[in-house]
């Protein structure tokens, strides 16, 4: 059965997700197990794959039994091996976590959110494995889809800003597709190989470099890259606390994953990095990113938000070190992708578990919190002190990696904008551990001392997650030496130097 | 006679595009964004692509239209722009 | 002058195409309506359908339907590219699930501000 | 804000109209398009399945995949509308509009307060749409069926004309669409009930997905309709066209039933007992 895991990864959960929208009707404490099961099976046969990939290579699968120009084939490789396993564990570990507030928020319809949940992850998983362009963009639609249903369920101003993120996301996706089909135009085929294979000869056609520039922009507006991330802090910042814990870490990552696949595996590297011209501006866009959302994350008044903000500068990270196009910073991009979307997951979840309790989070209501909410506050500090880049953690190597390779590109600009967003998000976790440390002001009277907060602290079936994405932080950063060796250098084409 | 044919749908095309982005009452605009599926489903028939019109004259024309209305209903007709 | 008019006329579709996603895109961009939004956010997408089904148009050929066994055998050059039909079907299937959610999302806006007006839905945030 | 629009959206059109200079012509064979991939399936599409319209045998055989994901595009937008729009608490509504049958009176009752639906004089109509009306009460019972029909003919010649699983689930999808006008929606969702329409949708897609997780477990890769030969009893070319047969009928029951969820949820906003 192992070789058909790369069609069970994603057929798998499909299946799933229908069972769980129909077992919604009958019994709603079904769906909860139910979601929980498929998501660790999926999460065992991701490392399954991996491994499979470290000893022997890429493992190709062809749909339908047809070979690939005419076929729709998956190919699993050193690149995509390692998001699979991060996608999988972060959608596994943030649905424990989910059971507490779904049940409270909107118990009945459970069975629904469960299903979207699942299936979001499918379309996840999906985008990651495929070889087929075309195949690419039904699979992004699914998880858009789900992804506009999960952020739009929330109250007040969710609705609007759901529907601003489908706006936006249907204008990048539909780009994608334009720019997909200026490829078929010229090369006559959807096989992302096959197109490899075919482009070279027509690098002096501009339809070539239209669809690239196409291809991109819609994956910018869908990584929320700065200029175009207006929809991301609203819709990330309102949504019920358990989705955007879903959907912060992964979404924006995946679609550099995508990037990175059709930068290096679609365009060769050196279309992308020399004949097209764009490396250099896109540096400077990132630059621009990395500043920008940093310093706008100090004005928030609200956790989410803040949060929010942090991850379009983390954007920014990625995308820089990708387009400086040499091995450290592309590794460092690859290894910050992983890296990033465990951050985000700890940190968010942190979030999600105040919320939970508190029923809001804006920065006056978070007085007194490492007494009321001690291992929530001290899990949000590691994930805070790994986004910042404190050694033992993970964030600390990935930046590393991307420090360097701006250095051998020469390019200070990058570095510089690195270290002013570590020096920034210092300042901005360091402003909450203080806020959180200090007792409640008394009251404006002055007299009355109400006594020091008792410890609730969230419900242990959210704190085993948070505290296990915690953990995972300093096992990434002690492994992410040899994640980096054995994984990632074999990702990136030799092309590169 | 082949692309006389398509130039006169790909201008009603057109014209039932910008129409019904620019007519005031939304319920007009519904409808008309129904000729807009229509015509376009006209013009794949013409270009031969008989599967894509079907589909667009079932789902594009069809049920499209009937959410469009149901949703309109459900909110205001009239717009300020 | 007639080079250019050649030059128009052979490439007359893609001409629509690029007319109707500049349509399309301004609309979702400026219009003030979230309803006059989503039939923007339609026609863009039709659009890029329009695009690729003209990919596929061959002059001089036929309907993507066979004869049936006993027919004449098939040459390649007889029949229209079936290849864009094809993805086409899956994106008309993806802009009505795309309408059909934004829809929803309409309706959930209508129902917590009372209006579909951008402007005076961000003047009510604005009190708030 | 209209300026700036307007402005990236000229942009856009300029690059878009100079690139488009350099494609190959509007429709000539000699394309790229024309001739790489696609006359493999002009030429082999009836050779290798057995069905005559090339656009449904690689819409399910050579392309299936692709399609298996855009069948759960469209369950996920019906259950995005159900988990987005419904209303399950029930809240007591406002007020109700009832009709005196014998004398054409319309009482309306406040907060909550209603007679037994099966009274006989009372009868409840829609405080929102148009009242009862015959012409449209007897044509919508006359055509409903036909259209059914018409919509099982397009699913069962999906192989030999144009149509398939998608033009007939929207057929039969707007078939009930046309009686819940024609009524009122109460008297639709009691024959074609939210319960069996949501079960449905999943049922559809499962029946895909299942013809390909068979095909996997009879040895081959997923979606490689050969393999169901064995099962079939028939060789291994028939056996694709039935294969590609199950799995339009799997598509044509998920998509009627979504479009008439999606249905139920719009015109109703979530409570699904005054519609359209």
């Amino acid at each position: 059965m192992t070789e058909h895991f790369p069609a069970l990864i994603v057929v798998g959960p499909l299946l799933a997700g229908l069972l769980i929208a129909a077992a919604g009707w009958f019994n709603r404490k079904a769906c909860f197990p139910m979601a929980g099961l498929t998501l660790l099976w999926v999460l065992w046969m991701c490392i399954g794959l991996t491994l499979r990939v470290v000893t022997s290579g890429s493992i190709d699968y062809h749909l339908g039994g047809w070979a690939p120009p005419w076929g729709i084939a998956y190919r699993v490789d050193f690149l995509n091996g390692i998001v699979l396993v991060v996608v999988a564990l972060v959608a596994f570990l943030n649905l424990l976590a989910s059971w507490n507030s779904v049940e409270r928020e909107m118990a009945d319809k459970a069975g629904a959110f469960y299903s979207l949940y699942v299936l979001f992850t499918t379309g996840l998983l999906g985008m990651v494995v495929t070889a087929d362009a075309f195949n690419l963009y039904v699979l992004l639609e699914i998880a858009s889809l789900t992804a506009y249903a999960l952020l739009g369920m929330g109250d007040g101003r969710s609705a609007l800003s759901g529907l601003h993120y489908v706006f936006m996301g249907t204008i990048g996706a539909s780009f994608y597709l334009l720019g997909v089909g200026y490829i078929y135009l010229v090369t006559g085929t959807l096989n992302m190989a096959d197109i490899a294979a075919r482009l070279p000869a027509l690098y002096s056609n501009g339809t070539v470099l239209l669809a690239f520039i196409l291809c991109m922009t819609g994956l910018f507006i869908k990584m929320a890259l700065l200029p175009l991330h207006m929809w991301l802090p609203n819709a990330y910042a309102n949504a019920p606390s358990l989705s955007a814990s879903l959907i912060a870490p992964l979404t924006t990552k995946v679609m550099l994953y995508v990037m990175i696949r059709i930068g290096l595996n679609l365009f060769s590297p050196s279309f992308t990095f020399e004949i097209s011209g764009l490396a250099p501006a896109m540096v400077w866009v990132a630059v621009i990113a990395i500043v920008a959302g940093s310093v706008m994350a100090l004005f928030q008044k609200r956790l989410k938000r803040m949060l929010a903000y942090i991850v379009v500068a983390e954007v920014g990270y990625m995308v820089g070190g990708f387009w400086l196009g040499n091995r450290a910073a592309v590794t460092g991009a690859i290894l910050h992708i992983v890296n990033d979307a465990m951050m985000t997951l700890c940190v968010f979840l942190a979030a999600a578990l105040i919320v939970h309790r508190l029923r809001t989070d804006n920065f006056s209501d978070l007085k007194g919190l490492f007494r009321k909410m001690p291992f929530t506050m001290a899990a949000f500090v590691v994930g805070g002190l790994s986004i910042i880049g404190v050694p033992p953690l993970c964030g600390f190597f990935s930046k590393w990696y991307l420090i360097s390779g701006g250095i051998i590109a020469g390019h200070y600009g990058f570095v510089a904008a690195l270290l002013l967003s570590s020096l920034i998000n210092a300042v901005l976790f360091f402003r909450i551990i203080e806020i959180g440390y200090f007792e409640p002001l008394p009251g404006s009277d002055g007299h009355h001392h109400e006594p020091p907060a008792k410890m609730d602290e969230a419900p242990l079936g959210m704190l085993v997650p948070l505290w296990a994405a915690a953990g995972l932080l300093l096992v990434l950063g002690v492994y992410s030496g040899d994640i980096a060796t054995r994984i990632i250098q074999f990702a990136i084409p030799e092309a590169i130097l | 006679m082949f692309w006389q044919i398509d130039l006169l749908i790909s201008t009603l095309v057109i014209i039932c595009g910008i129409g019904a982005l620019t007519v005031k009452d939304l319920l007009g605009a519904g409808i008309l964004f129904g000729a807009y599926s229509f015509m376009m489903c006209l013009l794949w028939a013409v270009m031969g692509a008989v599967d894509v019109a079907f589909t667009e004259a079932s789902v594009g024309a069809g049920v499209s239209t009937v959410f469009f209305i149901a949703a309109v209903f459900r909110t205001s007709r009239e717009t300020k722009d | 002058m007639d080079a250019l008019l050649s030059f128009v006329i052979a490439k007359y579709n893609y001409w629509v195409v690029v007319l109707l996603i500049m349509i399309g895109l301004y609309a979702m961009i400026a219009k003030n309506n979230l309803v006059k939004k989503i039939i923007g956010m339609n026609i863009f997408q039709t659009a890029i359908i329009l695009f690729y089904i003209s990919i596929g148009a061959k002059k001089g050929a036929t309907i993507p339907i066979t004869f049936g066994e006993h027919g004449p055998p098939v040459a390649a050059a007889d029949f229209i590219n079936p290849l864009p039909h094809v993805l086409m079907l899956t994106a008309i299937v993806v802009s009505v699930a795309t309408l059909g959610v934004a829809l929803a999302l309409a309706l959930k806006v209508f129902r917590q501000y009372g209006t579909l007006e951008e402007d005076d839905i961000h003047s009510q945030i604005r009190k708030e | 804000m209209k300026s700036i629009a307007l402005t990236v959206v000229l942009i856009l059109g300029c690059l878009l109209v100079y690139v488009a200079q350099e494609f190959p012509g509007f429709g000539d064979p000699g394309a790229p398009a024309n001739v790489h991939v696609s006359p493999f399936y002009i030429e082999n599409a009836m050779r290798d399945t057995a069905v005559p319209n090339m656009v449904t045998a690689i819409l399910a055989d050579y392309r299936g995949f692709d399609t298996l994901f855009e069948t759960s595009v469209i369950f996920t937008a019906g259950l995005a509308c159900f988990f987005l729009l419904r209303v399950i608490r029930r809240r007591a509504p406002e007020s109700r509009l009832y009709r005196h049958i014998p004398t054409d009176l319309t009482i309306r009752i406040e907060k909550g307060g209603r007679l037994p639906a099966s009274s006989a004089e009372f009868q409840r109509i829609d405080s929102v749409w148009v009242p009862y009306d015959l012409i449209i009460h007897m044509t919508g019972r006359l055509i409903v069926p036909f259209i059914q029909l018409f919509a099982l003919y397009v699913i069962a010649h999906g192989h030999y004309s144009p149509g398939g699983g998608f033009q007939g689930g929207v057929i039969l999808g707007a078939a009930v669409i046309l009686f819940a006008l024609c009524n009122n929606l109460r008297m639709t969702v009691r024959r074609f009930s939210e319960r069996t329409n949501a079960l449905l949708c999943s049922l559809g897609v499962i029946i895909y997905a299942g013809t390909g997780v068979m095909c996997m477990l009879l040895g081959s890769n997923f979606l490689d309709y050969g393999a169901l030969a064995g099962l079939l009893g028939v060789d291994r070319i028939m056996a694709r066209s039935h294969g590609i047969m199950m799995v339009e009928i799997g598509v044509a029951i998920a998509v009627n039933a979504v479009m008439v969820w999606i249905y139920y949820n719009l015109s109703s906003v979530g409570r699904q007992d005054e519609g359209l």
